[in-house]
């Protein structure tokens, strides 16, 4: 079964909650990312995510594979959104449960943090003031490891 | 020289301006590989960049075959 | 502004997630806890939850309003049913949003654990076998704190 | 002698068959109000009980006042 996709159309979390639903489990944690009307002191009017999706679910998959194996939950999946966003839209959700509620916050919690660093997903931010960059690479670069030169 | 296919993503494939091509390259490894386009192409600086091959993580050092996918990947903004 | 609610009736989070939704604040961790249909190995047919409202609604906002002393959170809110629950019904959601996740994570966490020891909320579980018992007092006795005899 | 009212909740409640009662007692405190009414119903054994006076917790040291509200607050389990 697939714990890990990816979303080209605007998705609520309802329609995926059934995924995790499960009789013997009656903690539910999750966590979802919504697009912010600002960052980082500008002001964001859209943005766009941009994802190579067959390493993609590879690694997304991996991800929550790890979960499973670091914490003693019933269910998990994650899906996140690409193509263009508005304000408030969702862009990540991660829904977890477990019989106790420490795994489902934590494995939770580890999903989206690895997610984040490790599936080859781009956000590209397109502000109030009419220019646009690609996060971590054209805008807070800084924010990025360090550069290696491949050699 | 190797016959190969790379796919573009995100900046890099607005720097380059399209979203992949193929190309026969002398390149023995997919890091030589990076460098040869860099030249070609004048690559943004960019943080740590990494490399897939037939869509699996691998090693700057990985030597390129005939047929295979190469994917740079700047760094990532999931989330 | 009110930050913790009892319900009589079964509700879903989509009901209250307005009130936590914030264009400033892109990060929104929850919690629910459902009606598992085992319990410490007994099977579960139905529970009752019983609220000592007036003092239940004051010690539910004190716990969410150190959740904003603690945390830079948005918005933090906490609904939690009253009655009798069904299997898979929701007996209690928190949702909290925040600039960051490490918030967001942090507070929901800190007002579940908070709401379940300190709010004075009675869980009363019908099992399979035709028995009943009020959780901590009849059943699980041991693990409420040990009994201090009032003077 | 105070004239107080007692909500009783759950196992508390079940115990003494009603959900409250008005009752002049000489009870000082309210801990002297919990001994006085276990030894009038033989309460179960209970954990830690807990004790609030006019919807706020309090010790069980608290002088009892004409017109308190009195509730035995049992182990809870929310959530």
């Amino acid at each position: 079964m697939s714990h890990f996709a990816f979303s080209r159309e605007p998705f609520t979390p309802e329609r995926y909650r059934a995924l995790v639903t499960d009789p013997v489990a009656g903690g539910y944690a999750s966590f979802e990312g919504w697009v912010r009307n600002h960052n980082d002191g500008r002001g964001v009017q859209r943005l766009e995510y941009e994802g190579y999706e067959a390493l993609g679910l590879k690694e997304g998959e991996r991800v929550v594979a790890e979960a499973f194996e670091r914490f003693p939950i019933a269910r998990a999946h994650c899906v996140h959104r690409l193509g263009l966003l508005e304000i408030g839209d969702l862009a990540v959700w991660v829904g977890v449960t477990a019989a106790h509620r420490d795994a489902a916050f934590a494995a939770c919690r580890y999903i989206i943090d690895e997610v984040k660093t490790r599936v080859p997903i781009w956000k590209k931010e397109h502000y109030a003031a009419g220019d646009s960059g690609w996060i971590n690479c054209e805008v807070r670069a800084a924010d990025a490891p360090a550069g290696s030169a491949p050699r | 020289m190797a016959h190969i296919r790379i796919e573009y993503f995100a900046v890099l494939r607005e720097h380059v301006g399209r979203a992949g091509e193929e190309l026969h390259t002398s390149a023995a490894t997919v890091g030589e590989l990076y460098a040869e386009l860099d030249g070609r192409y004048a690559f943004p600086a960019l943080g740590q960049v990494k490399v897939a091959v037939n869509d699996e993580f691998r090693d700057w050092s990985t030597p390129l075959r005939d047929g295979d996918l190469v994917v740079f990947i700047p760094p990532v903004a999931g989330g």
